[in-house]
């Protein structure tokens, strides 16, 4: 079990910010090292500092037992170290072949760039991952985020590594694409080559790793051989608590319809087709499907920030007919968004003013913003969610993930919807945060609230929906209850190309 | 170490904590300072000239510096208002050209019928120049925010098409005499230019009042916080329900309003109308508020801000004409003023970012 | 380039046959300044009069501006070129490349530093108008006191005479003291605003000299503005600047006879034209200046004095 | 109906469906013509204008205006390295006064040494006013990448900056006589200005060599794509191990370089250096380079487009001239096609996006 690169003694500081507290990691050679732990627990730093583009507070690098001086991306990819960001690095206005050989373009006579050499290995890297019919002229920024993700990793393919860090690598993947990506990973691993993975997807990363280290608030707390670990542990060793209660099942009773969507239609690269769905009082709906299955598209479209051709929306028994953001809210339609960092948050702006932001013309008087309700206002809808903040007037770009997915629910809230719409309400928060807000999705129910939510794992929308539906291409494919439901329909049913009669 | 300190509760924030108070009290001086930091500059400069000119620290000379930054501040606000949202007015000067001549034309020639001509009040004429700024404001609002056209571009083309439409008007003429006359009941238009009220021009009382609803704008009602939205953060902006091109549309017309008059006071104080009046303002405009800590990504500014940096250039371009500085090395000086500036507003974020991570 | 060097009397020795076009491109700084559109509309009238059409431009003082207008005319093939133009040395070059294209340029109001290139260059007398203006000043001053000076574009060779020409009078003053002298561009409100710095370094100003109406304007509003009594004279005799004359608020200015100087260019354009390219008049022709005060105020008008 | 169209899978939309052939060849042709859409503008202007006057379309005011065309174009490609990487300069017209200056002052007074005065050869001196506006070019490269300021505050500053320092070269004068004489060896100043060869103006050559190298740098070469990279997403360049620093630091470099070409191109047009040359060209080489599809944005764009961009502006502004518009209205006219173009540059971003999503 040979040790390739060691991290020893590793420190970090960002102003007063300790992301990583004093951490020795090894990775083995021509192994999968995992590494797992919360929102925030310090993984993706570790990865910056071992690929050259931050560096350590304090502590060592070790290549092959000697120290190494990774100063730069470039001098720890000329040491054979190669990362795929956790965000995705692509440029989104060259091609896929101009996208892989960006930095490092072949040349033609020393001085061109060799375009045709490109695309032949360019080609060659899409059939290894499975997408051969792709060209590589297409503009990236063309490409469904999925296939984006693999561009990314074929990246990294072209280079010469020893050492491949995935931080995330398949949080647009489909399963099917992931299945690719580990076959690819295997090869590696034939090749000798070391490879590096992070992923919050505990049944994912279980048939493919060798090792699993834990992280845990810039420790590293357990470091063990994959086979000598369960999932149970492996929660446990993150949240530092037992992981029986993660999500919580709503189970209020159902009331009256409050959400009826009939025939609703929108074109587009990801379409919505002739979609109907009810909400109901006290009732939380999930929403399965793949990457690019017009979830977000139909809850964008509900909420007026696109323009159907078709079907109409119906909340409260009355149909909303002018689409608009301000008229879908009125109307009593919230929208907490997928990407929070593009949608949901103003970064500039204070934790008080992200949390009114929606609601800020009810706190006037006069004409003017009267302080003291801001504060109140805010401060009530703090505590209620239990918001972490280190005070109302702080940027709220001060607060991890899962917090400032809280702030974003609160302003919806305070629109006083009667159907709260949320878009995969725990992508990229740590198992803590996501049965924190799998709770409050239960307990919102139970007020009377109806749910629609989105959720890409299957474990987790088989746990908190009180029904699922699946959509594929746009289209409802199938509906089953908490009861019936299997992974197996599920999948089955995501990768439709025909409308399924509804199971229940 | 500095780990729990991070988590502190903002309440406890400020009592002094035993473990490192030394290296935290000096920055956080040097934090006061550089919050300060345009007017720190602006102090800078007074010193420095009041000490080659024991003429520059007088009464009168700050009040009559004072009324030159009017213009210039007037103008900076409108532009701060674009700037908040992200966006950018370069056809500013260009408005001001027009509402100049707008104003001069209906005071010189009134306005003609085929009935007969029109002379309106003073205030009709003031009236009438701010809401032409406004307007040419509103038609960069909707190029902006209908035809998706960049603001860059889109108010670079109006710069062209005002200062065109201020040179037709007149066909290329001064309107030289704006005193009007009583017979015609528009006498008075010196007033806002030209006058004083308890011994301060009207026009630096003009700027106090635009700064100060601007300043209750901004940072009193749900107008100016979704300004911050906008340039914060358009997409979030959009999904909390906001208007988004009604905000952005409202802030060229206020961008223009303002222009307007700026221009009118400007005339006034002339009391000539010609086409080229306030060319390349526009520049000065957005330096001032640039210089004043507005970003120009947009979401991050203030209105005092920008106040302070008009102060600055104005208190600059007029010290150096005091002084006797040649033209030549004025240009130079304003441009390395303003490059230092905005440097150290870099160091200003730093220091900042790095502080409130462990003080909040 | 080689046509330098002339015999100076504006002729040029042979020229091609007579154009065929009835176009005069007039070209003009910005008629922001009354003096400039008095200028455009007499060359353009007169030489409507005469027959011909026009093209009237202005090169807003931007040389390169004036060399492309330049380039059109030649590939308008005008009949002539009437120019107040945009520097004295950067406009030769254009002026030349018109001359080799057989088309004549005729300039007004301001001169450039090279013979032979125009055919005419008719301009006032800078020199004896400012002479006039430099006594008046001094005389109004009570021949003591504080004065200042507003100088226009250093590019102009009419800013360097005016200002030689004011000194050449002043200088002879022991108690007349210059405090400050600044350019101000020619442009009023650039006056404005620098006089009103100036007053402030200097209170005790009593008298501001102006190298031309425009400025003269912007310097009063300023002394308007400080409740001043100060003497102010200008350089033109633009309408404004002499109805101010007439309310006794500017005191003095020297009368250019902008629109006799453009008719003059246009009428030697014209025979210059239809004489096969001779002219019967020496190329710097220049026209005195008469002093505008309250004593003739009344009958000056459009640049020029009536009767005279 | 159009719906099932949208969803066709990726791999059958490029063999042409029967179902609905018409609609798809119709945008197609569209596309087409939107690709070419600045060459389009300039095709109507052109009609236009030979249709109003028959001087417009002769052989010697299309190489006439083709000459006007290269000093912008020159200052436009510069600027369109810059704008590529996502930064803007708006120092090019002042870089341009600057060099103008020094090759100005070189050929006039030459250089004074203590020990007398030397004259450089006017190849020499071509190259010194280059490097001078490389350096200053530089100088912003490193404003913006080391002390982090703003594009468009670094250059709004150098703007001023380099603007003064040409003024104080000369001490506001004009360097009158550029000819030079055999006796120091520097005459010939005119060649690259104002003569020709094969009919052709030299400058016109030089804006075609300067084009042609600028196109192959752009899109033939690593340092070409790294460009377009850093424009298109910093972030990811820097972590591609791109130097985007260096990057950026040379197309200031380039952007520099060529202001102060274009300079040495009028000057030497003119014969005479005056510290005013290029006055606010900026703009009009930013204008070329927006109306040639560049986006402000960075990482969209081509020198081909920018010099066809050029060529609108220079087109139109002689047409205008030869026409005989009044000044006022070019200026009107001017800005209205600016909008215009890019209103238009919209429509096909629109239905580009919208084709080649269905086609690729
Ligand atoms: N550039 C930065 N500036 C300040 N703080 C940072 C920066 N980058 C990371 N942090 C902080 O460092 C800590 C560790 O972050 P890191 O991204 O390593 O977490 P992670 O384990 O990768 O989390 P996730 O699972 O969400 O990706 C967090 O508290 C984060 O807020
Ligand atoms: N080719 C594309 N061009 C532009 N935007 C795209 C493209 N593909 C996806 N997107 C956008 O990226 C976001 C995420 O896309 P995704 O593929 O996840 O769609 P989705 O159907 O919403 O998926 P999910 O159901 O997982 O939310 C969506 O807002 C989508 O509109
Ligand atoms: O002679 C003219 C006038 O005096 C004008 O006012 C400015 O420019 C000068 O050349
Ligand atoms: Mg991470
Ligand atoms: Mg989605």
């Amino acid at each position: 079990m040979a040790e390739i690169l060691e991290a020893r003694n590793i420190s970090k500081n960002y102003g007063g910010v300790r992301a990583l507290k004093d951490v020795t990691f090894t990775a083995y050679r021509g192994q999968v090292n995992v590494l797992v732990g919360e929102n925030g627990a310090g993984k993706s730093t570790l990865m910056k500092i071992l690929s050259g583009s931050e560096q350590p507070t304090s502590g060592e690098i070790l290549l092959d037992g000697e120290p190494a001086q990774l100063d730069s991306p470039r001098a720890a990819q000329a040491r054979g170290i190669g990362i795929i960001h956790q965000e995705l690095s692509l440029f989104p206005n060259l091609s896929i072949a101009e996208n892989l050989f960006a930095g490092r373009e072949l040349r033609r006579g020393g001085l061109f760039v060799d375009a045709g050499g490109q695309r032949r290995r360019a080609r060659e890297v899409l059939k290894r991952l499975g997408q051969e019919r792709l060209d590589p002229d297409t503009l990236v920024g063309d490409l469904p985020i999925g296939q984006q993700q693999l561009i990314e990793i074929g990246r990294v393919l072209l280079e010469d590594v020893r050492v491949l860090i995935m931080d995330e690598p398949t949080s647009a993947l489909s399963n099917h694409e992931v299945d690719v990506l580990f076959e690819v990973m295997g090869d590696l691993r034939r090749d000798d080559v070391t490879v590096i993975y992070i992923s919050h997807k505990l049944d994912e990363f279980r048939r493919i790793g060798d090792w699993v280290t834990v992280f845990r608030d810039g420790r590293l707390v357990a470091h063990e051989s994959m086979s000598k670990t369960d999932t149970g542990w492996i929660v446990g060793q993150m949240v530092g608590r037992d992981p029986d209660s993660l999500y919580v099942r709503n189970s209020s009773p159902v009331g009256d319809v409050l959400l009826e969507v009939r025939g609703l239609t929108v074109p587009g690269t990801v379409k919505v087709d002739d979609v109907s769905l009810r909400v109901r009082a006290g009732e939380v709906v999930g929403i399965y499907g793949l990457m690019g299955a017009g979830r977000t598209e139909l809850m964008e479209t509900l909420m007026g920030m696109r323009r159907p051709i078709a079907g109409n929306v119906v909340v409260k028994g009355a149909t909303e007919p002018k689409g608009t953001v301000q008229a879908r809210m009125a109307a009593g339609l919230a929208l907490v968004p997928e990407d929070r960092q593009r949608d949901g948050l103003v970064q500039t702006m204070s934790v008080r003013d992200n949390i009114l932001l929606a609601t800020i013309a009810r706190m006037t008087r006069g004409g003017l913003l009267a302080g003291e309700a801001e504060q109140r206002t805010a401060k009530d809808k703090v505590g209620e969610l239990a918001i972490k903040i280190p005070g109302l007037g702080a940027l709220v770009t001060s607060l991890s993930g899962g917090n400032q997915q809280k702030v974003v629910l609160a302003r919806a809230l305070l629109t006083e919807p009667v159907v709260l719409l949320l878009d995969e309400p725990t992508r990229g928060i740590d198992v803590g945060a996501k049965s924190q807000i799998a709770g409050l999705m239960a307990e919102l129910a139970a007020q009377g609230f109806g749910v629609l939510f989105i959720s890409s794992e299957l474990a987790e929308v088989m746990a908190m929906a009180d029904r699922v539906l699946v959509m594929a291409r746009g289209r409802i494919t199938a509906e089953f209850t908490a009861e019936n439901v299997t992974e197996e329909a599920l999948v089955t049913a995501s990768a439709a190309d025909s409308v399924l009669e509804a199971t229940t | 170490m500095t780990n729990t300190d991070v988590a502190a509760p903002a309440s406890t924030a400020a009592a002094p904590r035993p473990e490192e108070p030394r290296s935290t009290a000096l920055k956080r001086a040097a934090l006061l300072l550089v919050r300060g930091r345009t007017l720190v500059v602006l102090v800078i400069l007074v010193i420095i000239f009041s000490s080659i000119s024991s003429e520059y620290l007088t009464q009168s000379n700050l009040i009559l510096m004072t009324k030159h930054v009017a213009i210039n501040a007037i103008l900076a606000i409108g532009v701060t208002f674009v700037i908040l949202t992200g966006g950018i007015d370069l056809s500013v000067g260009s408005i001001a050209g027009l509402a100049s001549m707008v104003a001069g034309g209906l005071l010189f020639n009134g306005l003609n019928f085929p009935g007969g001509t029109v002379f309106f009040s003073v205030a009709m004429v003031l009236l009438i120049g701010i809401v032409a700024g406004a307007l040419v404001g509103a038609v960069n609002g909707l190029l902006i925010t209908r035809l998706k056209v960049a603001p860059f571009i889109a108010t670079l083309g109006m710069l062209y098409v005002a200062r065109g439409a201020a040179q037709l008007h007149s066909d290329g003429g001064t309107y030289p005499d704006l005193a009007g006359t009583e017979a015609r009941g528009n006498t008075g238009f010196g007033f806002i230019g030209a006058d004083s009220v308890l011994g301060i021009p009207v026009a630096v009382w003009i700027m106090v009042v635009v700064a100060a609803a601007a300043i209750v704008v901004t940072t009193k009602t749900p107008f100016g916080k979704r300004i911050y939205a906008v340039g914060g953060n358009e997409r979030a902006a959009v999904l909390s329900g906001i208007r988004v091109n009604r905000v952005k549309i409202a802030v060229y017309v206020i961008s223009g309003a303002c222009a307007a008059l700026a221009g009118l006071l400007l005339t006034s104080e002339l009391g000539a109308a010609y086409p080229d009046t306030a060319t390349t303002y526009e520049l000065n405009a957005i330096a001032a508020a640039v210089l004043g800590g507005t970003a120009l990504a947009g979401g991050r500014g203030t209105i005092i801000g920008t106040v302070m940096g008009a102060f600055v250039i104005g208190f600059l371009s007029d010290g150096l004409v005091l002084v006797g500085v040649s033209t030549f090395w004025q240009s130079v000086v304003k441009g390395a003023v303003i490059i230092v500036a905005v440097i150290t507003e870099q160091a200003q974020q730093r220091l900042q970012s790095d502080l409130t991570r462990r003080t909040a | 380039a080689c046509g330098g060097g002339g015999d100076g009397s504006g002729s040029p020795g042979e020229s091609a046959a007579p154009a065929a076009s009835k176009l005069i491109v007039i070209i003009t700084p910005s008629p922001d300044n009354v003096f400039f559109k008095a200028e455009q509309d007499a060359a353009a009238a007169r030489a409507e009069s005469l027959g011909y059409e026009t093209l009237v431009l202005s090169h807003d003082d931007d040389p390169t501006k004036q060399s492309q207008q330049f380039d059109t005319a030649i590939s308008r093939k005008a009949a002539a070129i009437i120019l107040d133009n945009a520097g004295a040395d950067a406009s030769v070059t254009a002026i030349q490349r018109a001359k080799d294209a057989d088309i004549p340029t005729f300039l007004i109001d301001r001169e450039i530093n090279k013979t032979g290139v125009a055919v005419a260059q008719i301009v006032s007398n800078n020199a004896q108008g400012a002479g006039l203006g430099g006594q008046e000043f001094a005389k109004l001053m009570g021949n003591k006191g504080e004065y200042a000076e507003l100088l226009g574009k250093p590019t102009d060779t009419n800013a360097g005479v005016r200002s030689k020409g004011y000194h050449g009078v002043l200088d002879q003053f022991p108690d007349l003291k210059m405090v400050a002298q600044q350019s101000a561009n020619w442009d009023q409100a650039e006056a404005l605003q620098k006089t009103q710095t100036i007053l402030q370094a200097h209170p005790n100003i009593k008298g501001i000299i102006a190298g031309n109406d425009t400025m003269a304007l912007g310097a009063y509003a300023a002394v308007q503005a400080a409740k001043k009594d100060i003497v102010v004279v200008g350089f033109d005799g633009s309408p404004d600047v002499v109805s101010s004359i007439q309310k006794k608020a500017i005191r003095a200015t020297v009368l250019q006879p902008a629109s006799k100087i453009a008719q003059m260019a246009v009428d030697q354009a014209d025979v210059y034209i239809k004489a096969g390219g001779k002219t019967d008049q020496p190329e710097k022709q220049s026209i005195d200046c008469v002093l505008v005060t309250a004593d003739n105020a009344d009958t000056v008008k459009n640049f020029a004095v009536e009767g005279s």
